[in-house]
């Protein structure tokens, strides 16, 4: 790793890591890391769940949770960070180096003012001995992150906005100028919109400052955007790292690529997404081997036969994958081929009767003592049979609500809903043949897949209580039902005895979809169904949805915040903005062109890459 | 009163036709310790302090231990149990229903006023008014009318003869209030601290805590050996003993009789101890099956084991019951060796025989047994445990017996309202002795009725004939037949299954001595009484 | 105990409005849940009157001589020839006046009779409070900042025994240890004057904060490390604040908010703590005189201070939630919980 | 908003471990279980035989912890005493929760008018102190064990209805309710089959928890001669009595004292372990 070159007049770089291990008490979470950060420059450090990057991050700056322990060098400067007691370290967190978190609602202290979180810092310079000349540095250092409004400082952190919290928690984790700024997944948390707007914020803090960077991410656009350098980790290993041009262009691990591809692009609707198969392991099960082996379409028994060290290929270069050489004909080729791959062109659903026609629906939630909250304003929409309709929003549009109104989870105040015909506002005024009918047409899957499945209820329990309990079930659930229904998903008939907590997300997703498919549903509402899923397994559930819409001719509503994924699902989108449809067109009409200020924002805070597609 | 709501809660309005005993006398206060010998201070712990130390309102044995030291009476009770002197030097009795009392000259209450017959009158109507709710009325009941017949006299005229308001006079029911203040709502509060022309003045009063009293210089009688003495509140046994044990307290009084071993295992403290008078009886419902069996009655008799439970519930201080009357209350009738001898008489002899009460329950209509309950006052030390005793005696001959814990008033209520009477404890205490009194409460059939002591509802002719005599007629010897016959038919029929005569017991620092305690030791100055240093 | 473990999860979206009128409304309407409440009770307490077997005029009457005179002024006085409700309603004004009924063991006022009691147990629970806090909040911390060590189990399981023992076998224990075998502390008696009082009541003190205290320790400690490893508190050392900075403006405040709450439940174990206690130790307090009362069967002594302890819990509630919102600004400010 | 990815575990299932502090808790538990069960036949001496000529004697070979103011063998008594220590508080605790969990698995689903009533009575209830209130009742009411038990049911409703209502309302918003629901599986279903075994080791530890809390509060009615019927071998109810012979054999007091102690520690341990283990 000393291969990188330094930038000239510089003496060395400001991070150097070297061997770092993190492990769990005996459990290992990461083998050795090497990693070296130049002045001024901004590294990814880029993983799937699991990978470890979190806990690399925290290792750096010293603050591994309790039990957690590391060993190896951090260098800052020439100091070895992990030989300094904890007061000495102390002085050099938040002065030399500084650290921001994921959650923007958590990392502030709920009970103190937000301009106190920035005061506090300065406390023990003597030049903001007063408290007013601390009160106008504060002032100062809130407009530096773009904070203008100076009644902000004197505000609780639940009162602002998440990406206002993300904001002051900047400035604060800033307030003592360190060189070095750890960002761990500092958007995601956030919508789509302040996301982007964040990281510019970050991009241009660390130009005027000439900071150096470490930003922690999943998202590979996003490193890919914004970093001059890649660390890409996996199941607690370095798989590759490289100059971030370069290794968008030409991946040289398998892992990456697989990445790469995984991600959904917004531009086009690809014909099938490529995925990885299976899921992230534990870094502890994959010790001895390449940790990505057993998802690996080159792997062979070589890769299996020790842990595949991080080798140079070039100046700035380095992979894991012991047989680059042999298959990097054949990376290249996919790559290549998924750039230039034609776009297909979305299937019209047939114009006849809508299945879901929805008129002038209004939901209205009683709020704080007893004031109304309109969560969705006036909404038409309608849904053809066949036919895949994606409604996107960020939080708070009220998507989910609208979702959940179809379904009959909630009960709109006013408006109809009219579901293959029958009056379906109010559950509970319907007759209860009429109500059967509906919940047999229209069926939901929902975000999160870990509490989608009661944990106490095997997968066959679940399945066989939607066969047989369900409204109009009529006959009994039997294995082989189970059996194949568990099939449609793509999941074997052994699942059928595991319990969810042995599931990975993407598996309990599929068992969630079996089970709305068992009443044999006209229409699917989804509600971002892969959003907390990993990207590899992401791609997996959305070629399942694909497929099942070709299969049963379902419909969907697909609720979603991620424009890159209804581009790949949906014909047909309408954009919800604060409970109110603004735009409503063909997919690739409204992203291609959006006329809407709103869609307009969303559509360009996706972090392009710097690559053109090829025409 | 903690034990005593037993304590002749209900004066027998069944005994009207008192009889005329002699009671006028004289009688000397024995000496006090020499004036050289005076102590600074003591400490004495009460079971509790009252809330209220005026007595009308606080009728507890513990009121009395403090306010007899402060107040006294127109007469008083000797060592011997017997009436003496005390505010009035001479008493007489005109005719069966008018007694005269001649008030000692210079008395002064504690304020330094004087004594006058008009105290003693309204300290008596005080009790007599229903408006007042005394505690003590019924002491009063016999009472026609009370007047200052002159300025150093008091004469009392009752309703019918009535051998037992002799008593009264001595007894705290008898303690004489300053007329002024019995005026005065707050009276017997720290505010307002009752007046008394005894030894002592009370100087703090705490209510549930502790009561402070000092010696009297101008008191008439005796000067008093200890100058300070303070009564203090220690509910808990085991916590009383402890202070003891630590020097914390000088005396203490009304010791559960059971504790007594581990008092005397302290080796600083004596203990002191004589009879209490009172009596532990069951009482089983003639009237009413299935006691009105005699073999039932019987089998309930064989099945207490009374030496048993002095020894474990008394530590052999008291004696096991073998007939109503404790000996000692026939003093005056007939000596207790004598007593003794004649209870020795009685046939059957109900030792305790779980075999005889076998056979007696099998000759019953009765023989498998059947279920009673039998409700206990949890008030009371020995109740609870006597019937622990019982119960388990008589789950072994078939009779299953159950203990219902009750507070004292529902027990008592429950009792004097000779509702589904069954079988019933009772724990008697007298306020006088006279040999009469308990075979008229418990054996006349006037008192076989609701507001009557008799819970077992035992009516025999004979017995109120001779009862008649017994408390109608002045000669011992007379009186002392009347009263075996009565014992003797009581004891053939079970007419009440006697349990034991517990004695009373205080402890004291061995550096001390006391000499007058007696049972009445509630209602004699006990200071005054032979106290003093070794 | 039951776990009254608030959640203080950092949830929820904000509900911007003013803070003045929300707290001033929050507090009325508090205040308006919890008169019912005391009506409530007050009418269960008055019941206890009929609940009792027996006839309610003995009840009142007690052991007093029932001559027609005194049991006609019962009547008149509980209103006990009127419908149930009626009696009740005159009750309830006596009890507004202050006039709680005549003890049925001295002819005293109960208001009188508690007033004299009254200080005592005041001082002993006040003093058993400041133990519980100072105490609990100091072990709750340690065993936080010790976590699985040997300090924390240790500190954990003496809150065990704590509430696992009855107060009164604490109390028994503490006072032959202390008491007989050590002669360190009285065995009796409440002691007069301010420091003799805080002399004699020590052992009481720490018998009854010994139970309650488990309460405390629990919940400091479980607060502690949930925010220990709370998000801000990562976030504060990551930027270098010291370690006496990060204990007080964050785990410390942040983690007292729980223990706050659970003041109600301390309240509750002090409460009936201080009756066995008092009980244990022969102090002329409430409790004690409750139990008396019990025995006695003093009905108007029982509903007196059954009515003021009960009233004194429920005030104690009110005020800590009024307390909590002062002191939590996320609901001062008027967040929505959800 | 998107649940992020990152810091998702796998959760797989790991083998019980259960500390070694647990196991001897269990084990005394057992062993009260035990001497529950079998009382008289495994107690050396019978618990209820009387030998007045006795009285109290302090522990010696024939009575190993002595005997108490009846002359009864204090061990036999402490040993039958487990009895109504176990059955009591079994009662109360299963009792309530039986109760707590019909009205908190009601109130918490179906919400609304139902809810608000249930509610209203719970704050009240929760008002009250408890221990004052049961001595109260069963001093005024009178009765015996079972009048004190039956108040401690119906005291410990109201908090346990709490405990229920607050771990439904957890389940409530939870996706594999909301799935159930719109498959249209019935209301009881729904309550019965997937949220009653979810809140299940909530339920567990807190009946635990209870049990201890329930033989502390018996205990202390028993310490004040309320409850228990005198004779009855119970532990409070041997501390009661035997007190007042603390100094002619302290085993008779402290042996009850250390059991009520050891048993209460004992549940108080395994309610928490529990709660931390299965209901976090």
């Amino acid at each position: 790793m000393n291969a990188v070159v330094g930038r000239a007049g510089q003496e060395g770089p400001l991070l150097k890591v070297e061997g770092l291990a993190i492990s769990d008490g005996a459990v290992p979470i990461t083998t050795p890391l090497n990693i070296v950060v130049e002045r001024g420059e901004t590294i990814a450090i880029v993983g799937e769940s699991g990978s470890g990057k979190s806990l690399t991050a925290r290792a750096i700056a010293g603050i591994l949770p309790p039990g957690i322990n590391a060993t190896g060098a951090v260098t800052l400067d020439g100091v070895p960070l992990m030989r300094l007691a904890e007061s000495e370290l102390r002085k050099i967190r938040g002065s030399r180096m500084s650290m921001l978190m994921q959650d923007p609602f958590t990392m502030l202290n709920p009970l103190m003012r937000s301009g106190d979180h920035i005061d506090e810092m300065l406390r023990d310079r003597p030049e903001f001995a007063s408290r007013f000349a601390r009160a106008d540095e504060v002032k100062r250092r809130l407009a530096e992150v773009g904070i203008v409004d100076e009644d902000v400082a004197r505000r609780m952190p639940f009162q602002l906005s998440g990406g206002m919290c993300q904001r002051v928690a900047l400035a604060a984790a800033l307030a003592r100028d360190p060189e070095l700024l750890i960002a761990d997944e500092p958007s995601t948390a956030l919508d789509v919109t302040t996301q982007a707007e964040i990281i510019k914020l970050l991009r241009r803090v660390q130009r005027e400052r000439h900071m150096s960077l470490i930003l922690i991410t999943h998202n590979l656009r996003l490193a890919f955007s914004i970093c001059q350098r890649v660390y890409v980790l996996y199941a607690g290993s370095m798989l590759e790292v490289g100059d971030a041009a370069a290794v968008e262009r030409q991946p040289f691990h398998p892992y990456t690529l697989g990445l790469l591809l995984s991600e959904p692009p917004v531009d086009i609707r690809v014909p099938r997404l490529v995925a990885i198969r299976g899921s992230v392991p534990r870094a502890a099960d994959v010790l001895d081997s390449c940790g990505f082996a057993d998802r690996c379409d080159w792997a062979k028994q070589i890769c299996r036969t020790g842990k595949p060290p991080l080798t140079a290929l070039d100046a700035s270069r380095f992979t894991a994958c012991i047989r680059q050489d042999e298959i990097q004909g054949e990376l290249d080729a996919l790559r290549t081929a998924a750039l230039s791959a034609a776009p297909m062109t979305p299937r019209r659903g047939e114009t006849a009767g809508a299945l879901v026609r929805v008129h002038g629906l209004v939901k209205t939630f009683v709020g704080e003592r007893g004031r109304p909250i309109c969560a969705i304003k006036d909404v038409s929409l309608h849904i053809m049979p066949g036919e895949s309709v994606g409604l996107v929003g960020e939080s708070g549009s009220g998507k989910t609500t609208l979702g959940r109104c179809l379904v009959g989870l909630e009960t709109p105040t006013a408006g109809d809903i009219h579901v293959n015909g029958i009056a379906a506002a109010d559950f509970d005024a319907m007759a209860k043949a009429d109500r059967v009918r509906v919940r047999r047409t229209i069926q939901m899957i929902f975000q999160d897949p870990f509490s989608t499945l009661n944990p106490r209820h095997s997968v066959g329990q679940a399945l066989g209580e939607a066969l047989g309990a369900s409204a109009g079930a009529t006959s009994p659930a039997t294995a082989e039902r189970i059996a194949s229904l568990l099939a449609k998903v793509g999941l074997s008939a052994a699942y059928a005895t595991r319990r969810p907590a042995s599931l990975s997300g993407g598996e309990r997703q599929r068992v969630a979809i079996a089970r709305a498919l068992a009443v044999k549903p006209a229409i699917l509402v989804c509600d971002e169904p892969v959003s907390a899923l990993d990207l590899s397994v992401q791609a997996q559930v959305l070629n399942l949805f694909r497929h099942l819409q070709v299969e049963h001719e379902l419909s969907y509503l697909f609720i979603t915040h991620d424009l890159a994924v209804v581009r790949q699902i949906t014909e047909r989108i309408y954009v919800l903005y604060l409970g109110e449809i603004v735009e409503e067109g063909p997919t690739e009409r409204v992203i291609g062109n959006p006329q809407h200020p709103y869609t307009r924002r969303l559509v360009a805070s996706i972090p392009r890459s710097a690559i053109q597609r090829a025409p | 009163m903690a034990i005593g709501l037993t304590r002749r809660r209900i004066l027998v309005a069944g005994v009207t036709h008192a009889a005329l005993v002699s009671i006028a006398g004289t009688f000397a206060i024995a000496p006090s310790a020499k004036a050289d010998e005076q102590i600074e201070s003591v400490t004495c712990a009460l079971p509790s302090v009252p809330d209220t130390l005026f007595i009308p309102d606080a009728w507890m044995t513990y009121t009395g231990a403090i306010m007899s030291l402060v107040q006294e009476g127109p007469l008083s009770f000797g060592d011997d149990l017997a009436l003496g002197p005390a505010l009035a030097d001479r008493w007489e009795e005109i005719n069966p229903t008018t007694i005269k009392y001649h008030l000692r000259g210079g008395i002064k209450f504690g304020d330094g006023s004087p004594l006058t017959a008009d105290d003693i009158v309204a300290t008596f109507k005080y009790h007599m008014s229903p408006d007042s709710g005394s505690q003590l009325a019924s002491f009063y009941n016999s009472v026609a009318t009370v007047e200052a017949t002159a300025p150093d006299e008091v004469t009392v005229k009752l309703k019918a003869p009535n051998v037992q308001f002799a008593f009264t006079p001595a007894h705290m029911a008898g303690f004489v209030f300053k007329k002024e203040q019995l005026a005065d709502k707050k009276i017997g509060t720290p505010e307002v601290l009752p007046l008394g022309t005894g030894a002592y003045k009370l100087v703090e009063f705490v209510p549930a805590d502790h009561v402070l009293l000092e010696a009297r210089d101008d008191y008439w009688g005796a000067k008093p050996v200890v100058k300070r003495i303070s009564f203090q509140a220690i509910p808990d046994r085991p916590a009383r003993l402890l202070a003891m044990q630590q020097g914390e307290i000088d005396c203490t009084f009304d010791l559960a009789i059971s504790d007594i071993d581990q008092w005397k295992a302290l080796g600083n403290v004596d203990v002191v101890a004589a009879p209490s008078l009172g009596v532990y009886l069951l009482t089983l419902d003639h009237s009413a099956p299935p006691f009105d069996d005699i073999h039932v009655r019987r089998a309930v008799a064989y099945s207490v084991d009374r030496k048993g439970l002095v020894n474990a519930l008394l530590k052999g201080n008291g004696e096991a019951a073998t007939a109503l009357n404790p000996p000692e209350i026939w003093s005056g009738v007939l000596p207790s060796d004598e007593v003794r001898a004649f209870y020795d008489t009685l046939l059957p002899n109900y030792a305790f025989d779980l075999k005889k009460a076998k056979a007696e329950l099998a000759q019953s209509r009765h023989p498998d047994g059947f279920d009673v309950t039998i409700p206990a006052s949890t008030a009371d030390p020995y109740m609870v445990n006597i019937l622990q005793s019982v119960t388990e005696n008589l789950k072994q001959i078939g009779i299953r017996a159950h203990i219902q814990q009750t507070d004292n008033n529902t027990w008592f209520t429950n009792y004097i309202n000779h509702d589904r009477l069954g079988m019933q404890i009772m724990a008697y205490y007298p306020d006088f002795a006279d040999a009469a009194n308990y075979p008229s409460l418990f054996f006349s059939s006037a008192n076989a009725e609701k507001n009557g002591m008799n819970g077992s509802n035992f009516k025999n002719p004979e017995v109120d004939a001779k009862l008649k005599i017994a408390n109608e007629n002045a000669d011992p010897k007379a009186r002392a037949e009347a009263l075996k016959k009565v014992f003797q038919i009581a004891n053939e029929e079970v007419a009440v299954v006697p349990i034991f005569w517990p004695a009373t017991a205080m402890a004291i620092n061995k550096k001390y001595k006391l000499t007058g305690y007696t049972a009445f030791w509630y209602s004699i100055p006990w200071a005054m009484r032979g106290f003093g240093l070794k | 105990m039951h776990g009254a473990t608030p959640s203080t999860g950092s949830t929820a979206i904000s509900g911007r409005s003013g803070d003045g009128p929300s707290l001033v409304i929050f507090v009325t309407r508090r205040v308006a849940i919890t008169i019912p409440l005391l009506l409530l009770i007050s009418f269960g307490v008055f019941a206890l009157v009929h609940i009792a077997p027996g006839d309610p005029v003995r009840s009142l009457l007690g052991a007093r001589a029932s001559d027609p005179a005194t049991l006609a002024a019962i009547r008149a006085r509980y209103h006990l020839e009127d419908p149930f409700l009626v009696q009740y309603g005159y009750w309830l004004w006596q009890v507004i006046r202050g006039d709680l009924g005549v003890s049925i063991q001295g002819n005293r006022a109960v208001t009188s009779i508690i007033a004299d009691r009254l200080g005592v147990t005041i001082f002993l629970s006040l003093m058993s409070t400041t133990l519980v806090l100072g105490l609990g909040i100091l072990l709750g911390a340690v065993a936080a900042f010790r976590r699985g060590t040997r300090l924390d189990r240790a500190i954990v399981m003496f809150g065990v025994f704590g509430i696992s023992s009855p107060a009164f076998v604490t109390g028994i224990f503490l006072l032959y240890l202390f008491g007989v075998l050590l002669h360190w502390f009285p065995i009796f008696g409440p002691g007069r004057g301010f420091l003799d009082r805080a002399w004699h009541l020590t052992l009481p003190a720490f018998a009854l904060a010994i139970s309650v205290m488990a309460i405390v320790v629990k919940i400091t400690r479980a607060a502690m490390i949930e925010e220990l490893d709370r998000d801000y508190v990562t976030f504060a050392r990551a930027r270098g604040l010291s370690s006496r900075r990060i204990l007080f403006a964050y785990v410390l405040r942040n983690s007292l908010i729980p223990v706050v709450t659970a003041a109600g439940l301390v309240v509750v174990g002090i409460v009936a703590g201080a009756i066995y206690v008092e009980v244990t130790f022969s102090l002329p307090g409430l409790g004690a005189l409750t139990v008396d009362a019990i025995q006695k069967r003093d009905i108007p002594t029982i509903q007196g201070t059954t009515l003021l302890f009960s009233a004194f819990v429920l005030l104690v509630n009110l005020a800590v939630d009024v307390i909590y919102t002062v002191i939590d600004p996320r609901i001062r400010f008027g967040r929505v919980e959800s | 908003m998107s649940v992020p990815a990152i810091g998702e575990t796998r959760r797989t299932r790991q083998p019980l471990r259960v500390p070694i502090v647990i196991l001897i808790a269990a084990l005394i538990i057992t062993g009260v279980a035990i001497c529950a069960v079998l009382g008289e036949r495994i107690a050396p001496d019978s618990p209820f035989l009387q030998r007045l000529a006795v009285g109290d004697t302090p522990p010696s070979s024939v009575h190993i912890a002595g005997t108490d103011l009846f002359g009864r063998d204090v061990l036999s008594r402490v040993i039958y005493g487990a009895r109504t220590a176990l059955v009591g508080p079994v009662v109360v605790a299963a009792g309530a929760f039986a109760i707590a969990t019909l009205l908190g698995l009601v109130s918490g689903y179906l919400g609304g008018l139902v809810d608000s009533a249930i509610m209203r009575w719970v704050d009240f209830m929760f008002a009250l102190p408890v221990p004052l209130v049961a001595i109260v009742v069963v001093g005024v009411v009178g009765g015996g064990y079972w009048t004190a038990v039956l108040v401690l049911v119906v005291l410990f409703t109201a908090p346990d209805t709490r405990i229920v209502r607050s771990a439904v309302l957890e389940q409530r918003p939870l996706p594999y309710i909301d799935a159930a629901r719109t498959l249209g599986i019935s209301k009881t279903r729904i309550l019965f089959v997937h949220i009653l075994p979810n809140i299940a080791p909530i339920i567990l530890a807190y009946v635990v928890l209870d049990f201890a809390f329930a033989l502390v509060n018996l205990a202390g009615l028993s310490f004040l001669g309320l409850g228990i019927e005198p004779g009855t071998p119970d532990w409070g109810r041997m501390l009661f009595e035997n007190r007042n012979i603390l100094f002619s054999n302290p085993v008779a007091l402290l042996l009850p004292a250390g059991m009520i102690i050891l048993t209460a520690v004992s549940m108080n341990l395994i309610g928490d372990w529990l709660f931390e283990r299965f209901a976090k």
